[in-house]
């Protein structure tokens, strides 16, 4: 088994329009520029597309947004030094937006990934982003229903993988991705380096390849801060 | 591969795992109970390898290390020693269980007191004495894209493991997707026992009489050999 | 420790963040929000080491780098370019809001548009129109074993932002447990607001009539005195 | 902050009768022998103990089982080669036994740790284990719904710990102990070796420190199948 593909191209194949998709990254770090401007050469469209923002400049998610392939963000943050692409298609009631609490956010994605339909969470509970939810009290506390998260495709970037999809990642672009990994049908990988089978000491590994369906090496991937510094349009 | 031309009896313990384990694709992530379940590791098809999980946290382990070598902190759900292959990666249980509860594994295999015609499991336990243990039975059987039980056709006293309902305490409701027997390959489908395979010196009739529910017939029904082993 | 001794007819955001961090001890774990409440970290006492929590995934972050030296996949919360200190770990999103709402964190610090004398917070958005955005100031409020609130006493429109019930929408019910202002400091107990200290040279009365609910009494009103920094 | 302490006796401080403690371990691999063996010399009683077994021969959680400090087990798989300390008191009546699915015991823990007070699992529906306890559908499938598990006092192995009660574990030895780790109120670590601030690289932490109190060195821990092989009465 081996799940190294040849190109950014051949790595993102068969996401079609109307597709759920979800994109690691914390802002800038763990953005897989790489894996989303291969994705907007083939344009689908309607797409849901799930990550802690909605973008900044020109690059990246926002590119994808400009591009008019997201139909609806699931994020916690659709701010950023530069939001005008998520901005301006809200503001025109052009993208739909479902806002959900940072932390209940990485919670429903790794319920999706675990196989745990819903949970509790004391998070929202009587706020606005709890309307509608159903309620229920624990030891006299009140607690708000949170549903899993899945999608049909996670685009992540790692640092090291293997060809068996074993993961690391760099410092804090881990974030969201490991939970990515396990809520998609199909998770696609750019790492910064490949390395041999073996070579990931099993201690630490991350992401183990069970959760990862394939693998494409980005030697010198592209950072979104750099990009937006530069004004980058695309890359 | 060498198969016997010779028909069986019955498969053999050995023989029932080599068939199961002729159905697991090459690179498979693939979950084996304890005892029984376990042989099929020996008889994957020249060509293919499987990843197995254990679910006290480690992806791609491979055989017992040579006698005296064992790492204690190296063992199987079963609490036997075994090495690692290249590529293998350790977890903790949470995580475990998050590939097992969310549907990462590709296959489960699980021995059976009973297997119902809804695919009801029962392997846990025959009665209400003694001290009861579970492990990590109830959530193999669910989440795993194929659940594979491996098992005799009939019990010991000659009563039949396939069912129409389990009368021993379930394992999973509605969870087994294949059994491989003594005797036959049977799918669950649609709350009924789908005959695949019988051994070809065995009438259905005969079979038929050994088996607790309606085995019904959809297609071909193959020979079941397995080779001499 | 220099103070001034000089009454203040306000505490600058500055003081502000002094006045807070004095009441974080050594090797607490803490999260500061995105803003003033970052501003906490450079007023920790001497001798003390609070450990710093970023929800993005890392414990134990420090300073900014030099201009130039940043590394963007080290960051905060907020996106800044941090340092790591020795004994620092990295970890996923759902680790770290494990940490958040599972009660792991002994502080919380986040700013505020309006605190209720319930406890009640609004600080993630005060209408209904532009975009909205939640980030972690959800999560944060509930698991923490203290929620500090920082903020000036007044709008800049001069309204009161400790109020018998927040108009805006809130962040979470029940959550804070003291507050910070220019004028005061506050703990939310039993469903009231509890002066704990005001500043020297401010009448009792005036800071009530500056607040939008009753300011109780309970115990020493300690004078709120902070550095010039 | 330095969480080391300098004796198993001083790391078991203050664990009293009826308290409810974790023990990491999944069989012998990673079970805390010296932090059990020190908690017997104290002798506190009416413990609950939540570990995935119930002892085996004569020694660690065996012993406490013998020595009568162990009101309730709650565990997956209360058998082991040698069951006769559990098996006994059971039969008897003298301990309770919470049975718990192997996978669900470790969701509640991390739930527990999470501040999950409830979540949903297919595990054990339709089942016994599952008796009493509230079902709901989601998307067409039913599930049973689960409760945290909290405890007092979290004992478990670990490999290297550093004054932060940062932690790495010796491979399968990891299992329940970093979910443990999480939902104790005060963790108790034995490691094999002390580290020094910095010398675990932060990619590489598996437990970090805000999990973990008191970390003590026990620098040749003993194995618990050894022990059982040479039929130690007591470590």
């Amino acid at each position: 088994m081996d799940k190294r593909v040849g190109s950014v191209a051949d790595a993102v194949a068969g996401i079609g329009n109307g597709a759920r998709v979800m994109i690691g990254g914390f802002g800038g770090a763990g953005a897989p520029i790489e894996l989303i401007h291969a994705l907007i050469d083939k344009r689908p469209r309607d797409l849901t597309v799930i990550n802690n923002n909605a973008g900044t400049g020109r690059v990246g998610l926002a590119a994808m947004i400009d591009a008019g392939m997201v139909r609806k963000m699931i994020c916690s943050f659709p701010r950023s030094s530069d939001p005008r692409a998520f901005t301006e298609k809200y503001l025109a009631g052009e993208i739909e937006l479902e806002l959900v609490p940072q932390g209940t956010l990485a919670e429903r994605i790794r319920a999706g990934g675990a196989g745990i339909p819903a949970f509790y969470t004391p998070t929202a509970y009587g706020t606005e982003l709890a309307e509608g939810k159903p309620i229920a009290e624990f030891d006299g506390r009140r607690y708000v229903q949170e549903r899993w998260l899945k999608a049909d495709f996670a685009l992540v970037k790692a640092h090291l993988g293997d060809p068996q999809g074993n993961l690391t990642y760099n410092k804090a672009a881990r974030n969201f991705s490991p939970l990515m990994c396990m809520a998609a049908a199909t998770t696609i990988v750019q790492v910064s380096r490949l390395a041999a089978a073996g070579d990931i000491d099993p201690e630490s590994v991350v992401t183990p390849g069970i959760f990862v369906d394939r693998v494409v090496e980005v030697p010198h991937p592209q950072q979104e801060e750099d990009l937006v510094r530069a004004g980058a349009a695309c890359a | 591969m060498t198969q016997n031309t010779r028909p069986n009896s019955r498969l053999s313990n050995a023989q029932i795992a080599w068939r199961a384990a002729q159905d697991i694709a090459d690179g498979a992530y693939v979950n084996l109970g304890i005892g029984l379940p376990e042989m099929v590791a020996s008889y994957q098809p020249p060509g293919r390898e499987a990843i197995f999980h254990t679910e006290n946290g480690i992806l791609n382990f491979g055989e017992p290390p040579a006698p005296g070598e064992e790492d204690w902190d190296l063992i199987n759900a079963g609490k036997k020693a075994v090495t690692l292959k290249l590529g293998a990666a350790f977890f903790h249980h949470a995580d475990s269980f998050a590939m097992v509860r969310g549907g990462h594994l590709d296959v489960a295999i699980l021995g059976a007191y009973q297997v119902s015609q809804k695919g009801d499991l029962a392997n846990w336990r025959v009665g209400s004495t003694g001290v009861p243990a579970v492990g990590g039975a109830m959530d193999l059987v669910h989440g795993a894209r194929q659940v594979f039980v491996i098992t005799e056709h009939l019990t010991k006293a000659g009563e039949p493991k396939l069912v129409e309902a389990c009368s021993f305490p379930l394992t999973g409701v509605a969870c087994v997707t294949r059994v491989y027997t003594s005797h036959a390959v049977v799918d669950i489908a649609d709350g009924r026992f789908v005959l695949r395979e019988k051994l070809p010196g065995q009438a259905f009739a005969e079979l038929q009489a050994m088996t607790g529910a309606t085995l019904h017939v959809d297609g071909e029904v193959a020979d079941l050999v397995a080779p001499d082993i």
